[in-house]
């Protein structure tokens, strides 16, 4: 009766705008990088050297380009126990391609791209057939690959690592694409950087900006909604685990051209680290929710913080607890700049 | 006190009042040398390689640095780490064998001289090291193989705790071409001892001609122990590596023989020869690699061993 | 008689539908004919089935018996897209939002706008922000920041959206399953103009809703159900809003509600006797 | 005046309260009364703060200004739990059921029932099954198996479930956010008649509610809300139907939208002006 | 109108009580450990002999010990990553104390206990406090209690692993209590399984039969439902993860009792083997449905699986390769026997 005319309805623009861009997911953990960037940059005199920057960089890029599937995918609700054996499957499967059939690296390449897209695929048709939580069907996965891995590269090469392709056909261009570095003022950029930023904002493009993202949010937010409405879950959600397998390759490429030679035993517990990057960079576990700039960040604070631990010398012994402390450390301040974002600028 | 009891810290102190704690002896400036291993975290075998570094970087007045990742990607970061933190001499161990090459080819590049340790003896000339100091893993294995032979075993069991460890998967073939008879492999989960210990049992059960039991760790050791006895029958242990428990199962005849690749000297040798190196430009062989092992150790020298190996330095 | 009524073609037919829930028997032989231009009221107890009719219609479930057509062709839809597909839209009881989502991305939600500029790739994003602002404030929710969670609007705002949806991506046929429950007396009344202009635009409405008033007020064929059976199909001019009220409250009305609260004196309020009349109501029955 | 109307003590009282959602003003200089024994409804446009004051009331927000007491004593809940200790028994719009556990389970949650034999540990768990298919059978509602998850329930079934809950652990004050928005004729007779006898049992009730013939069939004061402020407090000596219906639908009543309803011949219905009206309704105003 | 008198109405208590019992959470892992124990018993002779269950039973009451707390947890609606390191925690805190002090060992145990409880519920209190989900704040934890595993124990001892306190006053009995085992016909049973049916009982008894085990599945099906009703949610999952704790420190007592010495960097990836159990018995990963029963079901299977391979000797290179499958293989079983239990007997 009284309050039919507020005449601040015209200043309401302002307030709105800004938190929009307060409430962004990634704002919590681009300040929690800094927060982080900040405390190694007092504690490690080596660690503000361009060349270390380089090395951090690397780092963060060879969890990054997994950490963008992976966002998208916990964006989808679901999760990927796979995805770290999975890269090692592909340096694997390119490497023994390329090696028994002595053909051009191009075609292990292609091989490697074909059979991580498969796996992923199954995973998705696994979960969309079976209705079983990806937690286990990818929990199987990722145990049949470990075991395949290992089985196969035995029963081809005889030991539990491949054989050196570096002197076969194509090598050196694969390597180009997939391991080379570049050299900008003394800051050793390695391709993978490259990679990374390609794929975040190919990712990022995807979730926020097409039809596709839409159905990302709304599969991991409330999957039975979505479908009530038309929206193909099942589809979407195995387009996200192609986008696994995708990242898989990328990586598994990068650590074979960069190496050399595969250990048929790596990547096991790298699934997890790549969960944490989009868990840090404001992703839910429980799907919906999140960013992939914001997993670009979380990788970032990873990178940053366990190779910064190395060069402020901290103690070897408390490693990992250092390396706990800042994630936690990192997580709420995140949390606590997103709450004091929502609260609004009273 | 109510709640004393024998044994313990006590005892320990008892035992041993004191380890004289030497100083620095020499005048050379304070070098940085950093080390960077493939070992997993906690690792007791590990533990004497530090053990003997940190003793012969108080000595050489020395700032050492240890990392390590089991993680081919992650230990080339770590030695990437280590040259931006402009050390003065890096010892690197070469389980992943070409990996390292474009790494520790930047090391050469900055000038760091490098040594290599443990394991990848056929890498380490290639990549420009100064030297190997450490024990070729399949020798070990032969050697071994050879003493399983002599000792009449004709049904071992070789227990990997680290699936898709080249160092492990080296020792039990190596071990496997010498021991003559039959020779089975089995995978447990180094850091899970009751599933290993159950896992063994199970072998040990499913397999009854099995006569010994070859363990590649002093802790797997202890375990495989525990999974012989569970299965009540005159299995023999062997293993590589020594521990406490294994130097006690010499002693009392539960373990036959270790094989043992003196860890610690692969850390003392290691920054004690970059100190040579460095200061007098000395290098022992010629660089040519040092072989820190294998040494066949049995009831014999258990005694002898008991003290070292509870200080943690065998 | 029922031709008289029909003011255009038939759009779809059920035909003896029925359907269990593991061992819950929700609906049996239920029969429902939709013209276009025509509104069909289902009415009915709590529990009754009629949520199950609807959700069949829009293919979120399938039926175990009887025939559904659409369009004079069978058929068994797997998925609801195949029915949005064939322009029936649909307001679910449970709403079907994405509470983390923006109000204007659950708007479009599956029938997103694309961007010719980009091959119809890339979201015209601006655009529909300012449908979904345009279509709620229509309904009088006046939302400025459509960018809001859906789930942090008030229970009768989320409603509003839902049905703004559907009114803006029903082609042929709209279902609303008590669109009006948590809305205001305006709310209320434009969503029954909205409804009426949708007849008059020549498509079928199926509406559910407990108010025998705005069903009366809209309504060109009143279908009653009873424990997941039919209980009565009658075209509008057979009932009035009285017997309309009746059967929907299963005998009693509410003029007798309002004389009975009037004197509050019964024995123990608190606790009626259950009476054979709502024993009669039980919704379970266990298949034969 | 009000002293007339107020049949006992005062159970509790709200003066100035306000509260905001981030940037969202949701309730503005609210104030409201509640005595034993009376019926307080509380009555506004979708977005118009009700649930957002009941959440205050039943401990699930706190307020951000003004006095919020109960019983004479300022209070300040940090968990429903302490209302519910004060006995104040809530049923919230959106139901606050755990979907995934059986429907006995959800009546008593927070309330659980111990056995005597045992300490009040282990749960008397036949008798809470009883007592919750009794409670439902009297609101018409025959649910043989209690054992069923809550969520497999239909909308109206799991609405009954909460208010049952809320009679029945109701002590002193009972709060119901659109207890008969999903609720069929006959279920909503049940439901006013429940609250009628709370009522005369001495209990406090507030009472949500966009049907203004329920609000006007039970209650004792109505207090209007718009836009987050209240705009206009009266007991219902000063308001006949009629004048709560038009202030409810702010300005238009039923009747007009049936007369408009009854000839469609809008220009284009589908499309209504936005009128300066609907423009006030606009609920969302950034804090100055 | 004409269906006001069903006269089958009377019989309608039988399918009831049948489709309760089939709509059990169990049910489909019981079928699946029953599936998992045929396979192996068909193809491997020495698998059913009664030494070979008692080594079985062993394996699966190390992992079914922490599976009853962890399930209860998930039922709950949160993960704990720290679980698996917290049994290493548990022995070395009981074994340096009882060794440096020179304490009868009982000391020790006590003080373990205290430690895993403050663990537990140090993980509880910042999940309450922090609103952190809880994979951040138990990894955090992970993390952290890896690394003052390892750092501890090098500062107070000296090397990596603890010192053999088997020569301690307390040890024997200590021995009794946690490693003991007594031969039952020939059957060797270890005192892990009597504390693992122990701990089954109470846990199953806790959340079917009490007020706080409707509280756990409250909280985990729907956290802001349950706080509108009056459930403590904060305080109910701070519980669970106390009992997480005693889990824990059962567990560690066993590994110290029965190894004498304590390596310091063990149990890592033990956490997610719990989780496997709770899962494959039928927790929900996101909470708010499952059974503690189940989840010895799910230990069993994993016991059963991981063991039987060996058993039946099939080639060992391929050992995780048939993990993978016989899991996803039970969880599938489980899945069907479900949902034909859920559509009833038709
Ligand atoms: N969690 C929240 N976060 C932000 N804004 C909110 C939240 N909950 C409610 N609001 C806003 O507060 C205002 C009042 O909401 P409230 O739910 O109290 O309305 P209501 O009167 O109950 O409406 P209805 O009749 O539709 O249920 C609305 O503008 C709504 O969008
Ligand atoms: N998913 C389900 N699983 C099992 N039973 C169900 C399920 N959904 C509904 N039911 C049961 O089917 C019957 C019909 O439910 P339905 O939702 O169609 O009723 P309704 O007529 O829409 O009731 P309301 O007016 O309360 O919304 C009810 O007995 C209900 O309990
Ligand atoms: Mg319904
Ligand atoms: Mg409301």
């Amino acid at each position: 009766m009284s309050a039919s005319t507020t005449p601040d309805l015209l200043v309401q623009d302002r307030p709105a705008a800004l938190r929009r861009l307060l409430a962004r997911p990634e704002l919590g953990s681009l300040i929690a990088a800094v927060a982080v960037f900040a405390v190694f940059a007092a504690a490690a005199e080596p660690f503000l050297r361009v060349s270390s920057l380089g090395t951090v960089l690397y780092a963060a890029s060879t969890i990054g380009i997994m950490a963008v599937p992976v966002s998208l995918l916990m964006i989808g609700g679901e999760f990927d126990l796979s995805a770290g054996v999975l890269v090692t499957t592909a340096a694997l499967t390119s490497s023994m391609v390329s090696y028994q059939f002595t053909a051009v690296t191009w075609v292990g390449v292609l091989v490697s791209l074909a059979t991580t897209l498969a796996v992923g695929w199954f995973n998705g048709w696994m979960l969309g057939r079976t209705k079983l939580p990806s937690f286990i069907v990818t929990l199987g996965t990722f145990l049949m690959l470990t075991g395949a891995n290992l089985g196969v590269t035995k029963a081809v090469s005889g030991t539990v690592s491949t054989k050196s392709i570096a002197d076969m056909q194509g090598f050196e261009t694969c390597r180009l694409l997939f391991a080379s570095e570049v050299n900008i003022g003394g800051l050793t950029v390695k391709a993978t950087v490259w990679w990374w930023l390609g794929l975040l904002a190919v990712g990022s493009w995807v979730l926020l900006r097409t039809r596709f993202g839409n159905w990302v949010f709304a599969v991991g937010g409330d999957a039975s909604a979505a479908r009530a409405v038309g929206v193909p879950v099942a589809r979407t959600k195995t387009v996200l685990y192609l986008g696994v397998g995708f990242g898989a390759w990328v990586l598994g490429q990068h650590l074979l051209f960069s190496f050399d030679t595969v250990q048929s035993g790596e990547g096991v517990g790298n699934e997890l680290i790549y969960i944490v990057a989009a868990v840090i960079g404001g992703c839910l576990i429980t799907g919906g929710y999140g960013s992939v700039v914001g997993s670009a960040l979380g990788a970032l604070i990873f990178g940053m913080a366990s190779k910064g631990i190395i060069y402020a010398q901290w103690n070897p012994d408390w490693f990992k607890f250092f390396l706990g402390a800042m994630l936690l450390l990192a997580a709420l301040l995140n949390a606590y700049v997103k709450r004091r974002a929502e609260r609004g600028p009273r | 006190a109510g709640c004393s009891s024998t044994g313990g810290r006590r005892a320990e102190e008892a035992r041993a009042k004191a380890v004289a704690a030497g100083g620095s002896a020499v005048t050379t400036p304070r070098w940085k040398v950093a080390m960077v291993t493939h070992a997993g975290p906690g690792d007791a075998f590990w533990d004497s390689v530090r053990k003997g570094a940190e003793q012969a970087a108080a000595k050489d007045n020395i700032t050492f640095l240890y990392s390590n990742d089991a993680q081919t990607q992650n230990q080339v970061q770590l030695v990437q780490a280590a040259i931006d933190q402009k050390v003065d001499g890096l010892l690197v161990t070469l389980a992943k064998g070409d990996a390292m090459a474009d790494v520790l080819g930047k090391a050469r590049a900055a000038g760091i001289p490098v040594i290599t340790i443990n394991s990848g003896q056929e890498f380490s000339a290639k990549f420009g090291a100064l030297t190997h100091i450490g024990q070729d893993e399949s020798a070990a294995g032969q050697a071994a193989g050879a003493e399983l032979a002599s000792r009449g075993r004709r049904n071992v069991l070789c227990v990997i705790h680290e699936q898709g460890n080249v160092g492990q998967e080296e020792r039990c073939s190596g071990a496997q071409s010498k021991a003559g008879g039959s020779f089975q492999v089995l995978y447990v989960n180094g850091t899970d001892m009751p599933d290993a210990r159950a896992a063994i049992s199970a072998k040990l059960q499913a397999d009854p001609s099995i006569d010994t039991v070859l363990t590649l760790s002093g802790p797997m050791a202890a375990t495989g122990m525990q999974a012989v006895q569970d299965a009540h029958r005159g299995v023999e242990l062997d293993t590589f590596d020594l521990g406490p428990q294994v130097v006690a199962g010499l002693k009392s005849g539960t373990v036959g023989f270790a094989v043992d690749q003196q860890p610690y000297l692969q850390g003392y040798e290691g920054v004690d020869l970059l100190w040579l190196y460095k200061s007098n430009l000395d290098m022992l062989g010629g660089g040519k690699p040092v072989a820190t092992g294998p040494q066949i150790l049995t009831k014999d020298n258990a005694d002898a061993l008991a003290e070292y190996v509870a200080r943690g330095t065998r | 008689m029922n031709d008289a009524l029909s003011p255009g073609g038939e759009l779809l037919s059920l035909v003896g539908v029925g359907k269990s829930y593991g061992t819950v028997r929700a609906l049996e032989d239920v029969s429902l004919t939709l013209r276009a231009g025509e509104i069909s009221c289902v009415l009915g107890d709590n529990g009754a089935g009629k949520s199950t009719l609807i959700k069949i219609i829009a293919g979120l479930h399938q039926h175990d018996e009887g025939t559904y057509t659409v369009g004079g062709e069978e058929v068994r839809f797997d998925s609801p897209r195949q029915a949005l597909d064939l322009g029936i839209a649909t307001v679910y009881q449970d709403l079907a939002v994405v509470p983390l989502m923006p109000v204007w991305r659950n708007f479009f939600l599956g029938s997103e706008r694309g961007m010719r500029r980009w091959g119809g790739l890339r979201l015209a994003a601006d655009g529909m922000r300012a449908t979904t602002r345009e279509a709620l404030a229509r309904m009088g929710i006046d939302l400025h920041d459509v960018d809001r969670p859906i789930g942090t609007l008030s229970g009768g705002q989320r409603q509003c959206v839902a049905i703004a949806r559907a009114v803006h991506f029903g082609a042929k046929v709209l279902i609303l399953d008590e669109p009006t429950a948590a809305l205001g007396v305006k709310q209320s009344g434009v969503v029954l103009k909205y409804v009426t202009a949708a007849r008059d635009a020549g498509l079928g409405v199926v509406l559910i809703t407990h108010n025998p008033h705005h069903a009366h007020l809209v309504g060109d064929h009143f279908t009653l159900l009873k424990r997941g059976r039919m209980a009565g199909s009658h075209p509008r001019a057979e009932i009035g809003l009285e017997q309309l009220t009746t059967e929907m409250a299963g005998g009693s009305d509410l003029a007798e509600l309002s004389h009975e609260l009037a004197r509050p004196s019964v024995a123990d309020p608190l606790e009626p006797p259950v009476s054979r009349e709502t024993r009669e109501t039980r919704e379970e029955r266990p298949q034969p």
